[in-house]
């Protein structure tokens, strides 16, 4: 394969750089930009972007080969996020990462902006495949990791997923197929925060309460039985979510087996009146609502004077 | 002044209290596409199938077999591109009676982008046998062409757009299938257009006045069927057409008026309406103006069609 | 609902109308009418067809409330081939069952012919639903299901698929949604055969050879993991094909599940020449084969005169 | 005389011989596409996906990304129809370099019907920004489109025919994307064809000159890009010009040819396709005759345009 016409580049090893605590911190002005970002765009979402957080903090500070002055290194990690709709919460990791300024993050969803409703890879730096349309990312992860196996090179391959996003039949082609290409290159994070935009309503609430999306299937037996590695987490707990990164780590380019990482949330997890909440998939806070969300994400914190 | 969405839902409430062939499936947005007031009220109407539309679009299916007339719920990318293999075996060569409500087609959407516009789903629909497609102005026409759906035997696609738009009819229109409407009268120009652009169009046509150019506008809400002479007639001895949508300027309705007028003879049409590229997200205002659909850029376009009538040699990229 | 369009007629009952000798006599004919069928017409599929034959006898023969004289019963049972590729099957079934005469077959793919290429419900008496392009079958059978549940209509509504089929995603989608509406009048019977059209290579066999299109995924976990009722059975044992459909009919109204019978069967059954062959997927047999063929499945049997 | 398929799969395996950017991606259908010969010849280049179109798309595009430009091998149908929301996303919005060989598409499909017959996908792919739409006409012309689809950057989609024709061109055939080609000269009417249609066009052509109707014949495999002014002038002063197409009649070369001619004044153009319904599975002789695209039906056709210009009044049915 020619690889003339790509920058030749190393990305940063990053595996440990930084301990729970400094994640945690990360995470919480994180989920600040998420919040005060749509509330000045005036539209957006903001559940699922909360849920994975945690996950996003995780890989790209303390995990991924990456370099974000290179975002086209051609040996760097991928990331995908499948579930597009939850584009602010990766371009707020992107921002803080360094891809490109904080400041940026005013002009989400405006007219003629590079970050776009849905990530847009030809728009904004550090986005691997363009999403938005549900269902479609694992595929695309997949194309990445037999390309990696086939032209040896040794980068991994990750990609994110919603629950509701799972009833897609395309991620199960994905799920079906995988594994016939022997991809150890390749991690599914299926973000299980327990709700979608409206679906179904649960058994024994009322009827503003929703049902899980998976909430009958048994995720880990299901994956297990299609032949993939299967880890489970408390997507919330940086402890657990390391742990899961160590043996993913492990099994690259050694199971012959993609992973799979069932990846428990809350959705809308960090703010207090977000946090399981169904109809905080998208909205706008409030004045009092944000200030609320500042104090219990970054109480006295000065640093997170970030927007 | 009310978003034809908001409609939707109080429309198909209320025909789905009045007719037990009625029901709701939905995708996953009955909260966007309001569906959610049948949800809310009427909940043995309503079935949620989740973020699986081709799976939808089957279980359609398989409900009127049993005498159903099922209406899908979702956006229209997600009818017409996601599940078109299955709205073309299962519903367009069966003839089932299945109503596709194709929520936020076209280029606003409140900010998604380009993921969620659909810009091809008048051509994919028009090919498409059996299909009946009917794009709407406004509140009016959406809600007088809802009864008329619930009874047809066949399949329809239906746009439904996501924000309101001043009124082009009022609560006295009357839905007649394949007609043609002329909505003002002038003989400098016809404007053709459909959907909530109409709307975009008389105030552009208003525009025009203002230059002392008197164009006609002619609202197609009914693609298909549609009234082949009735449009020939209404564009009369008009010297320029020039068709207008929130939809690819490849074989959407320009291309349907090209294809109408260019068995008759008749007068040069210009074809007007998202050039071939895909756009972004932004507020409507933003879309409307970059993308050329607002009645400033639309009523430009028609100067600018009239003053220079013969283009120079030009290659369409690809 | 308004059903007053509908005819009003009952279906027979026919549970354990045939044992499984009389069952194996039918199906050696339905073989035999595939066979020459195709050969007749020049073109059309024989692995899928032959694989299944036994399922399509005992279901028409043995199992499903149905009268060839009123194929549009409202309250009869339902048959949809998902795999449509296989309609010859069907269709020799629906013919030696009554459903139209059997000479009828010599116009099978023909111009203006009742009996298409792939089912069509508009033409073909005794065809529920159109199918063709693989993956869409079990969806309108999740539709009938939920219709007739809706309606308190007492019918069962059967699907097949094939073992290719089903790497389709969209068959996911309706397996994972079908729990959540209690179908438990709903069965989708998996055509385990072993062989798609083309598929994957063998791993150590020749090149000509193909792996098996579910080989590396175990079946029985995931459909039991996404919440499915689950039998295993012989598909070309009639004893064990009819034991399943005794627990189906116990289970249909009070399990409150959908039911999965993954059926293992050969692709190609009941011919020497065409069993486990891929190619064999589809064909035309020389005379010296049909011959070969005629010997095998009908020998002396002068019943078998049937085309 | 060979079919395009046998042409494409021998194309296929030498151009992944020589350039190792090039995959071959398969759905299941390898033995039909004729993607069996780099499968078994140079399995490296050759990757087996199953009856997962979709996947298929999604994967694709991942491997564009590390500098591979693959070829999708399966029936027109099932990428245009059962993939094109992955096509649109992945493909058309990203601009990858995929290539879509839809196979069978049209009419012609070995009797398998209306199932995995493709009449929208001009349609479908001509409203796609970014795509490149290829019709070859013959064995020649394909083989003449391969090495430039295989060197160009953006998504390509290029209809393989199932069954051989009468060639149209020769060995010494160059391709130039978005021309278009005059092949028979003649005053009477101008044919505007795609494809391997336009063999029997040329062949109908033959049978007009027999009644004493001198027709040109005008060949456009590049749809998108087309040379806008070169079909212009091409038709020339043509009293008549006539489309015809393995393609249903709305939207597809009709409506492209409708949507240049109306933008220039021109001749009356009448549209010849398929009609708008569903076909069946039928030997393709039966097809052909049955469904207008036989020589003899679009003979008989031209003559009767030529007859009665002017049409009646007429609602097209929905
Ligand atoms: C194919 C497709 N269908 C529907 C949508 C609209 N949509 C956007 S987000 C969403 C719910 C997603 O739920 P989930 O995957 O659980 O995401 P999260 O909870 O993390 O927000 C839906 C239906 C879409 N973007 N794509
Ligand atoms: C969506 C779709 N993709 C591809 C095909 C072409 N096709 C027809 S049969 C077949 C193989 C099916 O294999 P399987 O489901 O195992 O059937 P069986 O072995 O019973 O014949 C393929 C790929 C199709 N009909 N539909
Ligand atoms: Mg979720
Ligand atoms: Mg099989």
């Amino acid at each position: 394969m020619r690889t003339t016409q790509q920058e030749e580049a190393s990305p940063q090893e990053l595996h440990g750089a930084l301990d729970t605590q400094a994640l945690e911190k990360i995470a919480r002005r994180v989920r600040w930009l998420i919040i005060s970002t749509v509330a000045n765009s005036k539209a957006g979402h903001i559940g699922g972007p909360l849920s994975a957080a945690d996950m996003l903090v995780a890989l790209y500070f303390n995990e991924m080969s990456i370099d974000p002055s290179q975002p086209h290194a051609p040996d760097r990690d991928r990331f995908i996020l499948s579930k597009g709709h939850c584009s602010i919460g990766l371009y707020s990791v992107l921002a803080l990462r360094g891809y490109f300024p904080v400041e940026e993050l005013a002009t989400f969803d405006h007219g003629g902006s590079r970050l776009q409703g849905h990530p847009d890879m030809k728009l904004t730096p550090g986005v691997d495949a363009s999403t938005g349309s549900l269902g479609q990312g694992l595929s695309a992860g997949l194309g990445m990791a037999i390309g990696a196996k086939k032209l040896d090179r040794d980068f991994h391959t990750w990609v994110m997923l919603g629950d509701g996003e799972s009833e897609e039949g395309q991620v199960w082609e994905a799920v079906i197929s995988a594994p016939r290409f022997g991809v150890d290159n390749l991690t599914a994070i299926f973000d299980v925060n327990g709700l979608q935009q409206y679906g179904w309503p649960a058994q024994e609430r009322d009827r503003f309460d929703r049902s899980e999306p998976l909430g009958h299937v048994d995720l880990e037996a299901v994956l297990t039985g299609f032949g993939w590695n299967v880890l489970t987490v408390d997507g919330n707990d940086f402890g657990q979510i390391l742990s899961a990164f160590d043996q993913v780590r492990a099994w690259h380019g050694t199971s012959g087996k993609p992973t799979a990482i069932v990846s428990r949330t809350s959705k809308g997890q960090g703010i207090s009146f977000t946090q399981g909440v169904f109809k905080w998939h998208n909205g706008v806070a409030t004045p009092e609502q944000l200030a609320q969300a500042r104090h219990e994400l970054l109480g006295n914190d000065p640093e997170g004077e970030l927007q | 002044m009310k978003a034809q969405r908001n409609v939707w839902g109080e429309e198909i409430l209320s025909l789905a209290r009045s007719d037990d062939r009625v029901l709701v499936l939905d995708a996953d947005l009955a909260t966007s596409t309001q569906a959610v007031q049948v949800a809310t009220e009427l909940p043995d109407s309503f079935v949620e199938l989740g973020i699986a539309e081709a799976n939808m679009v089957g279980v359609a299916f398989g409900l009127t077999t049993l005498g159903y007339r099922p209406w899908l719920s979702t956006f229209g990318v997600f009818l017409t591109c996601r599940a078109l293999d299955q709205i073309r075996m299962m519903v367009s060569q069966t003839n089932a009676p299945v109503r596709l409500a194709g929520a936020y087609a076209g280029l606003l959407n409140g900010s998604s982008g380009k993921t969620h516009q659909d810009i091809q789903d008048l051509a994919t629909m028009r090919a498409m046998p059996n299909m009946t497609v009917l794009v709407p102005a406004d509140e009016f026409e959406l809600a007088a062409m809802m009864p008329w759906i619930a009874d047809h035997d066949g399949p329809v696609y239906v746009r439904v757009a996501r924000d309101a738009v001043e009124p082009v009819f009022d609560a006295d229109y009357r839905f007649s299938p394949g007609r043609v409407h002329v909505l003002r009268q002038g003989d400098d120009v016809t404007l053709v257009s459909t959907g909530v652009q109409t709307s975009r169009v008389i105030e552009a046509a208003g525009l025009l006045a203002e230059d002392g150019i008197e164009a006609k506008v002619v609202h197609v809400s009914s693609l298909k069927p549609i009234d082949e002479d009735g449009l020939v007639e209404a564009i009369g001895a008009s010297p320029l057409v020039v068709t207008v949508e929130e939809h690819s300027v490849h074989a959407g309705l320009g291309g349907l008026v090209a294809e109408i007028l260019s068995g008759r003879g008749g007068p040069r049409v210009v074809r007007h309406g998202l050039e071939d590229r895909w756009s972004e997200s932004a507020p409507n205002d933003f879309l409307l103006d970059k993308y050329g659909l607002s009645p400033r850029r639309v009523a430009d376009r028609v100067a600018q069609a009239l003053g220079a009538r013969s283009h120079g040699p030009r290659v369409t990229a690809g």
